[in-house]
């Protein structure tokens, strides 16, 4: 084992910087050896050590009075009254699942459930956000197929229902696919158990699988010649995930969490064994002792280096009560799992990993964890920014024919259906799912309540390339929208931020701006942040993607019987639009799928107006007098008529709006014109709907009535609802059908 | 009446089966553990849906040997009733208690949805509450769901009327567009010749409840439930 | 010393896989290409006297690696075959 | 001709199902087996040029029958080996 102090050469391939690297060494008065680098190179990374964001993330508002845990934890967790909490996160596994899309779906779900479920929460529902490249690019199917087969591969199979999510195509992701999983869970507000290390003596476990050479970083880094005596394997290894342990963990996990034998629990994610070791002493401010050959190996001859950095799936570090090893051993010995000694909780706040009776790492935790550098990157918009927000009207053609238009918006890889992609995921298991995927935002019931959850997820990353302030707020007050239009009042946020490379100004002016939306959003609607997921470097050959901060809200259906869906329910129903349409194309999907422009500015964002629209409409869907309530987004008004005709489980139902456009007719049918909300209502309804509109100050436009078989809008549009279901519903699997790549042969 | 729901390392819909025919059918269920062979005096044993050890051999495979599945086996051959719900249809026909197996989908996808079946046979006891030829709703979600079995195997089952519901259209024609998985003669659950040892793949106990959007599961529990009074008044 | 198992769908018995498999292979201009069956390929270690092995295999594959209602098996001891 | 691909998870991966049925091996009494991976066992016709073939089925493999990132492929061609 070579434990000779390093050189700056290997600290720059570990990707620290020179200053990096010489205020570290100045920190711990010494140069590290290689095990030593290793470890402060994974835990000053981005990904651990937040360096470039931090600072700007401080501006997220995080309290609120339900707030429970905000961000910090692994996950975060808002009281749901009835001593109950909501725990939820959401996580990136983006470059993982480029390479290997069904491995790199499938550990991204099984690492967001392990943040939950360590909180002590039992894993209720999934969602999942993600974004492809066009369907020209050679490579789109192949990772449909993948991360598709991947993300239900995984939640099938732990048997946590996958309820809803998103999933979007753009030339902007053709390099660098987004897969964003969120999960959430169900705790009681005295149980919940965090990653702060405590009690000196407390003996450390390690739990679950066996470590293996999974993804360890750094594989430039792995074929240095340092290794050549201990490496049999060079070759860095992708993840693989193992859903049956995971099921088998979150079950001991969750019974040895019923006993009074945990102190603190911690899963091993990116870094593994490093930094789950260095964050939970770092919370308690203690230190921690690790003895390396106790560790439970797949593979023979590890180094040090390896196992401290391996980033094998479905293990979890605990700290126990000291005396409680043999209760902790026997719950995991009922489910058929490893459950080890490895370490002890000491009183010097340093990190000490020995193997083979040596010390490989003796280093001060306080530097590893808050002492990693943190970053004011320089910002500045890019210079196309003004350009892209130009957009004459009148150089865009109105449609000669809107049924056309209709059609084609219905059948866009953005709008179409999504059933190809949730026929794949288990929604029923957990016997909780009350809405499906298919509506504005999934309903999962909380056992032993009356209560609900509203579950959605979302983001326009166009709206979000063409003004990130606008499209970061958008993001958030729609997904708020979705649950609202489910019934629910939104209580909490969770954020994956998806960006480029923060080094780069253009990308740090998008950053800024977008956490300045998402902040002043939360604030209007009173919704904290309490957790979240930054991901930067998100870029191939130079170009980032779009930005992408994707918003999940959970929201809080009280009586879980005033649940509302987006399909209209009954022949003769009155068609009402709250909020108001205006001369908006910027952005929109119309333009983009239609003309092929994407320019202009996003639609008008006035917080406000949002907020009253939203409280009409919980008012109104919680006095019962709702019969469905879909909210607008891309497509507009036309296509949210047909879906609220056409998404339903039965027949569809016909419409027919008698109002005629006062604006451009595209921009009135296919505008996105923001705060809008479509319901359904029974004629004798309308005058107390009316009311609450009034009240809140919210324009109501009643539209016309639900009836027939055939959608008509005004002079415009005449369809059969028949045709358009077919068109929305086929659209997907037909483009998807050109994979000649049947998943995992 | 008391059901008993098999829990193996893997099981996925045994809690879901508890609270179905126990909190909202309202009959008496226990779990049962796969390493307890003790049956608990149970008259209606439930395998449940989920990925049984994984199911990475293939589905099934290893749920067998499970001690409590001797247990089973011999309830089974003494005449106890026993109903496996896909990743349990799957194991009982590994295990030999039912005939054929279950293979990937045609599609090679996982599929979720409603499916309709009808009831070919309403005078065993797990369906003695339909009417014969009704058309029931409900959810399936398995990836390895594709009936398959060897021709004269396959004739046996139809001439026997061994097949209980099969995979059918709205106008309940069992069309290969109703088929959601590629099983042969699109058959969703079996019965064995002893006509106490029934499997299929759709999963009544998602199907117990209004608030979740389906309740035709309720029927099987409730046939099994009315089966058994009758048995023991005679 | 090694053990490979070949598990394959009986024939007659249907073989979704086989099928899909065949079939994308098509759609990526292998035309060539019929009657694609697809199966099991198992390896292992195993201890013990050479004589009792085959025995022990065979047992290994009637009750677990080979459903005998829908597939057949085969295997070879050795170093020999492919790896 | 005949031909049969073998496609195996690559050295240093991890194999779930090989794992699994690695345990359900020794959980039936056969405690000698260790190391048990678990692969694909493809078999299939290919018409067309003896010369030709292999290189088809190196594309076969390469784009469809093996992942490259996490598994290996061996193929052979022929009536040899293990039907
Ligand atoms: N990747 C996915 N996984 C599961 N459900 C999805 C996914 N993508 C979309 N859905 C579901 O499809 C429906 C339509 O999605 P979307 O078009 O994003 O709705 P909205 O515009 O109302 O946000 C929603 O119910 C959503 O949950
Ligand atoms: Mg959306």
């Amino acid at each position: 084992m070579n434990l000779s102090p390093v050189d700056e050469k290997t600290a720059l391939e570990h990707g620290l910087t020179a200053e990096e690297y010489a205020g570290f060494c100045e920190a711990i008065g010494r140069t590290p050896n290689l095990v030593e680098l290793g470890v402060v190179s994974v835990m000053w990374s981005e990904h651990c050590s937040y360096k470039s964001s931090r600072a700007v993330l401080r501006d997220l508002p995080k309290e609120g009075p339900r707030v429970v845990q905000g961000p910090g934890e692994n996950a975060g967790a808002v009281s749901i009254g009835d001593g109950l909490a909501a725990v939820f996160k959401i996580e990136s596994h983006n470059h993982p699942s480029y390479i290997e899309p069904y491995q790199g779906a499938a550990t991204g779900v099984g690492g967001i459930l392990r943040d939950v479920f360590t909180m002590g929460a039992r894993p209720i529902a999934n969602l999942n956000s993600l974004r492809f490249g066009s369907f020209d690019h050679p490579r789109t199917r192949y990772l449909v197929s993948g991360v598709v087969a991947g993300v239900g591969g995984y939640g099938n199979c732990v048997g946590v229902p996958t309820v809803g999510g998103e999933i979007y195509f753009d030339r902007g992701y053709n390099e660098n696919i987004l897969v964003n999983a969120f999960t959430l869970g169900i705790v009681r507000e005295n149980r919940i158990f965090r990653a702060k290390a405590s009690g000196i003596g407390n003996p450390v476990l390690y739990v679950g699988s066996k470590t293996g050479r999974d993804g360890i970083h750094g594989a430039s880094l792995l074929a240095s010649s340092e290794f050549d005596d201990e490496t049999e394997e060079k070759r860095p290894t992708v993840q693989v995930g193992d859903p049956f342990t995971e099921k088998l963990l979150i079950e001991a996990c969750l019974e040895l969490m019923e006993k009074d034998a945990v102190v603190a629990i911690q899963d091993m994610g990116a870094a593994g064994l490093t930094s789950s070791s260095v964050e939970m002493a770092d919370r308690g401010e203690v230190g921690i002792r690790i003895d390396l050959d106790l560790v439970p190996k797949r593979e023979e001859k590890m180094t040090p280096y390896e196992i401290l950095l391996s980033e094998s799936q479905e293990r979890m570090l605990i700290v126990a009560r000291a005396g409680a090893e043999e209760e902790v051993r026997e719950v995991f010995r009922k489910w058929d799992l490893d459950a080890v000694v490895i370490g002890e909780v000491t009183d010097d706040r340093r990190l000490r990993v020995f193997a083979g009776g040596v010390e490989v790492v003796d280093l001060p935790i306080a530097p590893l964890a808050h002492g990693a550098p943190v970053y004011e990157r320089r910002w500045a918009p890019p210079t196309r920014q003004a350009d892209m927000q130009r957009l004459s009207l009148t150089d865009v053609p109105v449609p000669g024919d809107y049924n056309v238009s209709l059609s084609r918006l219905l059948a866009s890889p953005n709008i179409a259906s999504r059933r190809w992609v949730f026929s794949q995921y288990d929604q029923y298991v957990g016997g909780n799912t009350v809405v499906r995927p298919g509506s504005d935002a999934a309903v999962v019931r909380v056992k032993g309540t009356e209560k609900a959850l509203a579950l959605s997820v979302d983001c326009n990353s166009r709206y979000c390339l063409l003004d990130p302030y606008v499209g970061a707020m958008t993001a958030v007050v729609e997904a708020a929208r979705n649950v609202v239009c489910a019934g629910a009042e939104p209580i909490g946020v969770t954020d994956c931020l998806n960006f480029g490379n923060p080094e780069k100004p253009e990308v740090m002016w998008q950053f800024r701006e977008a956490i300045k939306g998402i902040r002043d959003a939360c604030n209007a609607l009173s919704l904290p942040v309490v957790s979240g997921n930054v991901s930067f470097y998100n870029e191939t050959e130079g170009r980032p993607i779009p930005p992408t901060p994707t918003i999940a809200v959970v929201g809080l259906i009280e009586d879980v019987r005033h649940h509302c869906v987006q399909w209209f329910e009954n022949e003769g129903d009155l068609v009402v639009l709250l909020g108001r349409t205006r001369e908006e194309l910027g952005g929109s999907e119309y333009l983009a799928a239609l003309h092929g422009i994407v320019r202009g500015t996003p639609p008008w964002m006035d917080l406000a107006v949002e907020k009253a629209v939203q409280a009409a409409c919980l008012r109104a869907i919680r006095e019962g007098i709702v019969a469905s309530a879909h909210d607008l987004s891309e497509g507009g008004l036309a296509v949210a008529l047909a879906e609220s005709c056409i998404s339903g489980p039965d027949e569809p139902l016909g419409a027919e709006i008698e109002l005629e456009a006062s604006i451009r007719p595209d921009a009135w049918l296919f505008g996105e014109s923001q705060s809008r909300i479509l319901m359904s209502v029974r004629s004798r309804h309308l005058a107390r709907l009316r009311e609450i509109a009034a009240e809140q100050d919210v324009h109501l436009t009643v539209l016309g009535t639900v009836r027939g078989s055939r959608l008509r809008i005004g002079r415009l549009i005449d369809v059969d609802v028949h045709d358009l279901r077919d068109t929305w519903a086929s659209s997907l699997a037909n483009l998807m059908a050109g994979d000649p790549r049947p998943e995992a042969v | 009446m008391k059901f008993g729901v098999v829990t193996f390392p893997g099981s996925l819909d045994d809690a879901d089966t508890v609270y179905a025919v126990r909190d909202v059918v309202g009959i008496e269920t226990i779990p049962l553990w796969h390493k307890d062979r003790d049956l608990h005096g149970v008259d209606c044993i439930v395998l449940p849906g989920g990925f049984s050890y994984g199911d990475y051999l293939r589905s099934g495979a290893l749920a067998r040997f499970a001690p409590v599945m001797s247990s089973v086996v011999d309830f089974a051959a003494s005449g106890g009733l026993v109903i496996g719900l896909c990743n349990g249809f799957q194991i009982l026909c590994e295990a030999g208690l039912l005939p054929g197996a279950l293979v990937r989908n045609q599609s090679l996808t996982f599929v979720c949805g409603q499916a309709r079946v009808k009831v070919e046979r309403a005078d065993t006891p797990f369906t003695g509450l339909c009417q014969r030829g009704a058309v029931l709703r409900l959810p399936i979600k398995h990836g390895e769901g594709c009936f398959v079995a060897d021709e004269s195997t396959l004739r046996r089952l139809e001439d026997n009327r061994q097949v209980v519901v099969r995979y059918v259209d709205e106008g309940g024609a069992a069309t290969a567009g109703a088929n959601p998985n590629g099983s042969l003669n699109n058959i969703a659950g079996i019965i064995n010749e002893g006509g106490n040892v029934f499997g299929m793949m759709p999963h009544a106990e998602h199907a117990c409840e209004e608030l979740l959007g389906m309740k035709d599961g309720a029927l099987f529990f409730r046939s099994i439930e009315s089966w058994v009074g009758r048995e023991v008044r005679r | 010393m090694r053990a490979k198992v070949y598990v394959t769908p009986k024939a007659g018995v249907l073989d979704p896989a086989g099928k899909a498999t065949e079939r994308g292979l098509h759609a990526l201009g292998f035309g060539e290409v019929h009657d694609v069956r697809l199966g099991r390929y198992i390896t292992m270690e195993v201890d013990g006297d050479p004589t009792d092995v085959t025995a022990r295999l065979d047992d290994m594959c009637r009750q677990l690696l080979a459903n005998g209602v829908i597939e057949d098996y085969l295997f070879e001891i050795g170093e020999s075959g492919v790896e």
